[in-house]
Parts: structure tokens; C-alpha cells; sequence
């Protein structure tokens, strides 16, 4: 009943290609993000080390208190002195194959096992100076905090683009639908002239746009996924950085197919309201 | 089946028509005259519902138009016929396609054989394929005759239907408007053409009507 | 100025008009006749360049169609005033802005006053602001009237200017035409409408052409 | 001239708007990712380090042989040998502060300092284990080369990404224009028979394109630049990792003013092309 408009049909198809591209692209990064914020947030319940240098009569003395003071703070899970062929492995490296290690005044090593949020480094530092004078707290992992932070800031943004590109996409639809029925004026008319009713005018439109943005988003999801595998050289070199963490991995592969049936009935929707709001309009 | 009782019609702030009364009952024939820009075509859209009367009560088939839905409308637009005076089309369907458009809007089949014949009667057998566009000023208006009068509606309205049209194509039509008309089709048709009047005359008891400085008046003897 | 050498016209297949010789000179006035269908506007559009023939020559004041550019085209335009069958606007403007556009196409200053005489000839001044879409049919033929003649063209190519008019309204504008054609312009005019030749003829004195089985021909001299 | 279409305003001011919006973000990363692997490649060019235990009696032979061998590798800018205080420095958190490090036989530490491209550790190792058996090479800021390569991935991604944007605006103006050209046929045929030359008619339709294109690009380039002045969260905690480099220091502010006189002209461009080939098309 409608002509096939090359334009809108264009720009409802190209539409949904670009942004169903974008979205794969989006939820790619997102997932991404998601798995790195998670992985690295395990490695911040890693341990971090408490060092203790004493002369040799005071180290027993002050390791029992620093295992006290640490088993009191909040955010520690577990505590343990390393035992010395740990710590010899740990120094081998540095020294020569032959080093007496057993023989040294070695300081004695804690390691700790956070829990939860963690522990909270400063406070713990201040206890430490005024009971165990001779504890340096390594909190080396740390550094990671921020890195875990900023995966989880690209996380709500990947999230914030998907529900963007949805939004613009259904808007966009919904202006091409309104677009075509504008430039159908004519057949609108016609139709109502000849005793149509208005879903029978309606369906016509809803139909052919929502197969276009159908046919769009399964191509640009299809793209959007040749794409992603295509990339696989980033993931051998960096796979556990920061940025090789964008791709996806194993039923990860499952979430883009929902993007051609959402970005239809998104189409369908948009469509309608439109149809029903111009023909209750032109009267 | 169509009844107008003291509907005025207002554009903005001019009142074009007021006080106008107006029967099309079953089997009757009116013609519509006036001067261009006497409210013509704005009678005719009151009586198919396309306006909505600034004052007055418009009955199709009974029901008021204003207490009408949308399909109701939708429905009682099927029994009426309309041939507009800027003949409208879809242009991207054949003509026959576009003649066929009221059982096409109606969820019907198209019955192939009349359609076929109708065309042939206003003389666009050979243009049945064709894209409206390329139609020529009167081609046009006869096939939005053939779409109006495809369906059998109870009432037909014809605004200007032989305006492009040669003497004897007119004549043609009008025959086939008269040949309905004595099968119990209601007829209005509204025309310029004094001498179609003439001709109709002689055929069928026809009322004729004019819009003058707004109300509607039964024309003179002359006519 | 426009002349037709050995002119034919085909639609696809369909040889529409053959052997067309016509020259449209200064001062002419032409009427062109036939039945529906037969190639009037066809003939109307080859006049000002709208189509280009299938064979012959077209000559634009001179120049061969063929060889023209866009540009010079656009000029020729300019000079030739065309009332359409269909009339078209540019809806979103006012009546009188559409009247006023030979001047603004050409970047011309708008004479006011010219343009409100000629309003108020055709019977248009209460719709100087309207827009085109609200007006009657015959509203928008008298329209498109006065926007083919404003700018006083050389020639002047009327499609059915009278098909939507009453008889008094088509005696106004035919008499502005013949107004027009005593100070120099040529007219061409395809009707249908018999009583309209036979009243110009009593003004002036107007060839009758008539197109038959796609022929150009002198009518007989009942017209 | 021609009427002013709520649809094709919408549709040009808006994408205009969006993926001025998106140029603005594109460019941000891009100069992010290039800032990033500018300082990471620095880093790349930091020592690695050589480590030669031997016995006593082989330490000096062993370390000029592979001081020898280090010179002649390419790759390498300098070798310097660490001084005994150094060495001390380095190892004292692991001990005690009063052990005797003089009197341990160490190991000696090279610092090698790579230049361009940095030197091909397994070719390296290779010669050294049949040349000097005691030598452990830890190329330790390795770790970062795929990261560098990554931020080099993300600047390719982010330049391409502009240029896509470029490309995607020039397609969506010079469709809406098209659309703007088929939706006003009347208008061209109306032009054209009262003898409007193509110039006049493209002019009505690029001016107002140009305006609009120019008029969303502004906003959006506005809002883009907006939302990243609004980003200083991720700057403070992350500002040295690989999430924190995305935003725009300095004079990269200047780059996005770049954006909406480019749409303009790109808007000018697509519908003076659109409209002359529909003006010609439609005779
Ligand atoms: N939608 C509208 N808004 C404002 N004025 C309108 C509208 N429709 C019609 N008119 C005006 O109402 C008057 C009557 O219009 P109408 O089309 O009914 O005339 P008509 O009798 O059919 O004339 P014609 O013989 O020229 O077709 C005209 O002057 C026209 O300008
Ligand atoms: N672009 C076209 N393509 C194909 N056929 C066409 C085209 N334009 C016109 N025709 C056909 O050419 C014939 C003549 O058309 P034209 O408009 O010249 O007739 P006319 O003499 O003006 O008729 P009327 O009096 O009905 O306006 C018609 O049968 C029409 O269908
Ligand atoms: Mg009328
Ligand atoms: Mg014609």
C-alpha cells in the first residue's frame, strides 16, 4: 500500500546497521570491562606483605605482636609467617646460588590475605610504628585499586553507550517513520478516502519498517561480530591488559544475537505510536 | 442516507456556509452549482465526513458524525463513493490497482471481470498499467470515477467529474452516473457545466441546488 | 517565437503525436482542441521545453531545444507564462508570494502594485495570504493564472485554464488573455470547452487547432 | 524557498549534533591513546637488567664478557655496571638494615638502557648462556610492550573512528538532503517552470543544510567538550593508567573547535552534490 521509499528505507536499514555495529562494539567493551574489573578485583584480595627487621632476640617478641595487631584489623581474612624456603626462593634471584641464606639475620616475612574491601593501610601503618617498631607494610598491590576503579567506570559507560545507542536508534526510527509517513501524506489520504482503517494504514508502515530495522540490525550485528572476531592479535599480545580486555569470550558470544530481535520490536513500537499519532493528527 | 440539518461551516473566522439543509435519500440525483469559491467542495467533504460542521448535525447513515469513531467512519466511508476535484492516487500502483483500491482497503478480493469492464466503459483499458502520473488531466478524472463507483457504494459524490473532459466523454459519464443512479445509487454531482445539467435533465428527475452567499438554494427554471 | 518543424512524440512505444508543425508567433492567438487523452498537454509541455521531441526540431525563440543548456533553458522559461492542468504551488508560501515568482526566480524586485491589480482581477485579493491548499479549485486555476502572466511573457501556454471555472469567471480570464494578446503576447489555449472558442473568436481572431489520431489539424469552421 | 521541514531539520541538526558529540569522544581518546603510548613507550627505553652470579675467582671475566657482548648487541644504547651502594639500596628492604652486604658474595647487577626499538631478548639470551653461564637477563619493563602496542591499537581505532564519524555525517546530511530534494519535488518542478536556474534552487537547499549541520555540530561539539570537563573523577584516581589517559590536557582542547566548521562544510559539500544530480535527474 505504501511505496517503497528508497530513503527512509535507507536510513531506517543504515540506521539499524551502524547502531547495531555500535552496540555489538558497546557490549563487547562492556563485558570486557566487566571481566577486568572482576579479575582485577581478585588480585586485590591478593596478599600484601608485612616486614619485620629486628635483632634476632626482639623478632619473635614482635612477630606474635604484629600478628596480633594484624588479626584485630578489620578487612585482613588471614594472616601467615612465610616460612624460610619460601623466603629463600623469593630472595634466590638476587644472590648468588650459593648464599647462606640459613645463616643471614633475615627479616621475617607476613603475608595477608585481604578480605572484602580491605584493610585500611594508613591506620594500620600507625598502629604498627608505635607497637612493632621494626614493621614496613608492603602494600604493593594496591596500585592496582584505581585500575579496578577505572574498569568499573568503563563498565557503566559501555553500559551507558548500549542504552544510548538503543535510545537514538528507536528515536531515529521513529523519525523515519514519521519522515515516510509525512512524504505519505498523499497515500494516507487516499487510503482513508477509499474506507481504510487506520491499523490497516498503520500496518503497512509498521510492517515494512520494522523488517527493515530487523534486516539492518542482523547485518550490522553480523559485522559487528566479524569484526570482533577478527581481532585476535590484541588478544594474544595484551589479553590480561587493560585494553585486551575488549572482546568477547566463550556464551559472551550469545549477548549480541539479542540485538536484531531488540533493535525490531524497538522499530515496531516507534512505528506505530508514530503511524497512530500522524493519522489521528491528519484526521 | 446522508442528512445535513442547519450545519453552517466556518474557515478561521469566515462563515462560508450557514443554515443548510440537505437530503441525499436512496435513488435521488442533485446537482451542486455556484460560483468558484462558493463552498462547493467544502459541502461535499461535510457530506462524506471529512469535515466536521462548525455548527449543525451531519447524519451519515444515521449516526452523527460527531459521535463517530474513527473506523466507524473508516466504515462508512465504503458506502459512499467520492470523485475529488484534484483526483488523488497512489502513485506508485497501476490504475487498475488504484481502481481496485476500495475492495483492496476493505480486505475483499477484487472481483477481476468488473473491474476490467469498468475500466473499459470509461475508456482506460488501455492505460490499466499505467502509473497514475502519466495519466492525462481527463484520464485521471475517470479513473477516479471507476475507483468511486467500483465498490456499488449507496451514495455517490462527484465534485466537477468532466472538468477535463470532452462533450462526449462527459456524456458517456454522466450515462454511466445515470445508469447507477436508476439502480437505487444516490447521486450528487457538482458541476460548472450548465449544459450536462441540460442533458441530465432529460434523462432522470434531478434536483438541482446552488450555493449562493452561502445557503444553499434551489436553482431557477432555466436549469 | 516557439515553432514546431516536422515534431513527433513518443511514450515508450506509443507514438503519440506525429508530424506537428506549429509556430507560435508574436501576437498569435491559438486554441488547441481534442478529445481526452489525445496529447494537448503533451503538446503544451513540448512548447516550453518540458520534454524534449522524439524527433523534429523544437525551436525556444530561436534556439533549438536540443541544444540547450540548463541555464538557457531556465531563461527561456522566463519568457513563456504556463498555466498547468494540475495547478501546483509552493504550498508553504501565500498566494501572493506564488503569483510573485517569475520575479523572485529571476532575483527581480516585486512590483506590489502590479501584483495587487492583478489579485484583485482574478478575483484572488481575499486570498492573497491564503495558502494554496486551502483554496477552491477554481482558486487555485485563476492562481495559477495570474503567476503565468505577471511578469508579462512573451507567450502565454494555458492547460485547461477554465475546467474548474463558471461561466462568468472563464469570460474574465479569457478577456484578460485577449487583453494581453492586443498588446503583443501570444496565447495558446487547450480546452474542451466549445462556448469559450466560440466567444474568443467574436474578440479576436484565433486560429482553432484541433489533435486528431496524433495529428495537428485546423478545426472545421463550425468553430 | 523552500519549506522549512521539521523532519529533515530534525534529522540533519541531530545527527550533526550526535556525531559531533561522538568526534569530540573519538578525538579525546585518540589524543589519550597517543599520550599514553608516548609514555609508555618512554618507559619501554628504561633499563632492563643483567644479573651474573658466579663464583668469586669468574666474576670479573664474567662480567666484562658480557659487558662485551651487551655493546655489540644492537638495540642496546649503554651498559653501565651498578655500584655496590646501589646494589645495597636495592636489596635492603629484603633485609635487615644491618646486614653485612660487604662481606656477601652478590651477585653483579648490568643496567642496560635499550634504544629505538629495544634489543631482541631471546638472540641476547641465547649467546649469553654459552658465553657467560651465571647471566640471568630480566627484561622486567617488557610487560609493557603490549600495552604500548595497545595504546598504539587504540589510537589506530580512535583515528579511524573519526573518520568514520566524518564519513557517516557526510552520508546522513547528503541522505536528508536527497530525502529534503524528493520530499519537495513540487517545489523544483514549480522553480523550474517559472524559470529558476539550478543554482538558485541548490543554494535554498544548501544554505539551510550548511546552517543546520553547522548549528547541531556546534551544540554537540559543546556538549561533547562539556561532558568531558565534567570527568575529573577518573583523572584523579586512574590519571596514570590506561583508562585515565582518555581526555584532553592543554591545547587539545583546540582540536574539537575543529569539528563543527568540518561539518559544515562536509553538510555544504553533500547537498550541493545531492542537489544538483537530483536537479539533473529531474530534467
Ligand atoms: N481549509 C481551508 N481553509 C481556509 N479556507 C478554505 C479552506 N478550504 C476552502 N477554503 C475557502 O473556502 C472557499 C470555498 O472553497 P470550496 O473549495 O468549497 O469552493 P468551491 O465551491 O468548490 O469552488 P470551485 O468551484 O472553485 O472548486 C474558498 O474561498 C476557499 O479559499
Ligand atoms: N509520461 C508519460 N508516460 C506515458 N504515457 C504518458 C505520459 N504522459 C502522458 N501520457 C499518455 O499520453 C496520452 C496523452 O496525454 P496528454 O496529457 O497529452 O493528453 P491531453 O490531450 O492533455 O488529455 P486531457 O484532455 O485529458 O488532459 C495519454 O493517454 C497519457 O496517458
Ligand atoms: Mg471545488
Ligand atoms: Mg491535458
Amino acid at each position: 500500500m505504501v511505496p517503497g521509499s528508497g530513503f527512509t528505507a535507507v536510513l531506517t536499514t543504515g540506521t539499524a546497521l551502524a547502531m547495531a555495529f555500535l552496540a555489538v562494539f558497546a557490549l563487547a567493551l562492556g563485558l570486557g570491562a566487566d571481566r577486568l574489573a572482576d579479575r582485577w578485583q581478585a588480585t586485590l584480595a591478593q596478599s600484601a606483605t608485612l616486614r619485620i627487621s629486628a635483632p634476632a632476640g626482639e623478632m619473635a617478641v614482635q612477630t606474635s605482636r604484629a600478628l596480633d595487631i594484624l588479626r584485630a584489623t578489620p578487612g585482613i581474612a588471614s594472616v601467615r609467617v612465610l616460612e624460610p624456603e619460601e623466603q629463600r626462593a623469593l630472595l634466590a634471584p638476587w644472590f648468588g646460588p650459593d648464599l647462606p641464606v640459613e645463616r643471614l639475620t633475615l627479616p621475617r616475612m607476613i603475608e595477608i590475605v585481604e578480605a572484602g574491601e580491605g584493610f585500611d593501610p594508613v591506620g594500620l601503618r600507625m598502629r604498627l610504628v608505635a607497637e612493632v617498631p621494626g614493621a614496613v607494610l608492603d602494600d604493593h598491590s594496591r596500585w592496582r585499586a584505581p585500575m579496578v576503579a577505572a574498569a568499573a567506570h568503563l563498565r557503566t559507560l559501555a553500559v551507558l553507550s548500549v542504552a544510548l545507542i538503543a535510545a537514538a536508534t528507536a528515536a531515529m526510527v521513529a523519525l523515519a517513520a514519521s519522515f515516510s509517513l509525512a512524504a505519505n501524506a498523499q497515500v494516507i489520504a487516499v487510503l482513508r478516502l477509499v474506507g481504510a482503517r487506520d491499523a490497516f494504514i498503520a500496518r503497512a508502515f509498521t510492517r515494512r519498517f520494522t523488517l527493515r530495522a530487523l534486516a539492518g540490525a542482523a547485518l550490522g550485528t553480523g559485522l559487528g561480530m566479524g569484526a570482533l572476531a577478527l581481532m585476535p592479535a590484541l588478544d594474544g599480545i595484551a589479553g590480561d591488559t587493560a585494553l585486551g580486555g575488549i572482546g568477547l569470550r566463550g556464551r559472551d558470544w550469545l549477548w549480541p544475537l539479542l540485538v536484531p530481535p531488540f533493535a525490531a520490536i524497538t522499530a515496531w513500537t516507534a512505528t506505530r505510536a508514530a503511524a497512530f499519532r500522524v493519522l489521528r493528527r491528519e484526521g | 442516507m446522508i442528512r445535513l440539518e442547519e450545519v453552517a461551516q466556518d474557515y478561521g473566522d469566515r462563515r462560508l456556509l450557514r443554515d443548510v439543509d440537505l437530503h441525499i435519500a436512496k435513488g435521488s440525483f442533485h446537482f451542486l452549482t455556484g460560483p468558484s469559491g462558493a463552498g462547493k467542495t467544502t459541502l461535499l467533504r461535510l457530506c462524506y465526513g471529512e469535515l466536521t460542521a462548525s455548527r449543525g448535525r451531519v447524519l451519515l447513515f444515521g449516526e452523527d458524525r460527531k459521535d463517530m469513531g474513527r473506523d466507524a467512519l473508516a466504515d462508512a466511508r465504503r458506502q459512499v463513493g467520492v470523485i475529488h476535484q484534484d483526483c488523488r492516487f497512489l502513485d506508485h500502483l497501476g490504475v487498475a490497482e488504484n481502481v481496485a483500491l476500495p475492495f483492496t482497503a476493505a480486505g475483499l478480493p477484487v472481483p477481476a471481470d468488473d473491474l476490467r469492464e469498468l475500466l473499459g466503459w470509461v475508456g482506460l483499458a488501455a492505460q490499466a498499467q499505467a502509473r497514475p502520473p502519466t495519466l492525462s488531466g481527463g484520464e485521471r478524472q475517470r479513473a477516479a470515477l471507476a475507483r468511486a463507483v467500483i465498490a456499488q457504494p449507496a451514495v455517490v459524490l462527484a465534485d466537477e467529474p468532466t472538468g477535463n473532459l470532452d462533450w462526449e466523454m462527459s456524456l458517456r459519464i454522466l450515462s454511466l452516473l445515470v445508469e447507477l443512479n436508476r439502480m437505487g445509487t444516490a447521486v450528487l454531482i457538482a458541476t460548472h457545466d450548465l449544459n450536462l445539467i441540460r442533458s441530465a435533465k432529460a434523462q432522470v428527475s434531478a434536483r438541482v441546488l446552488r450555493i449562493a452567499e452561502g445557503t444553499l438554494q434551489s436553482a431557477g427554471s432555466d436549469l
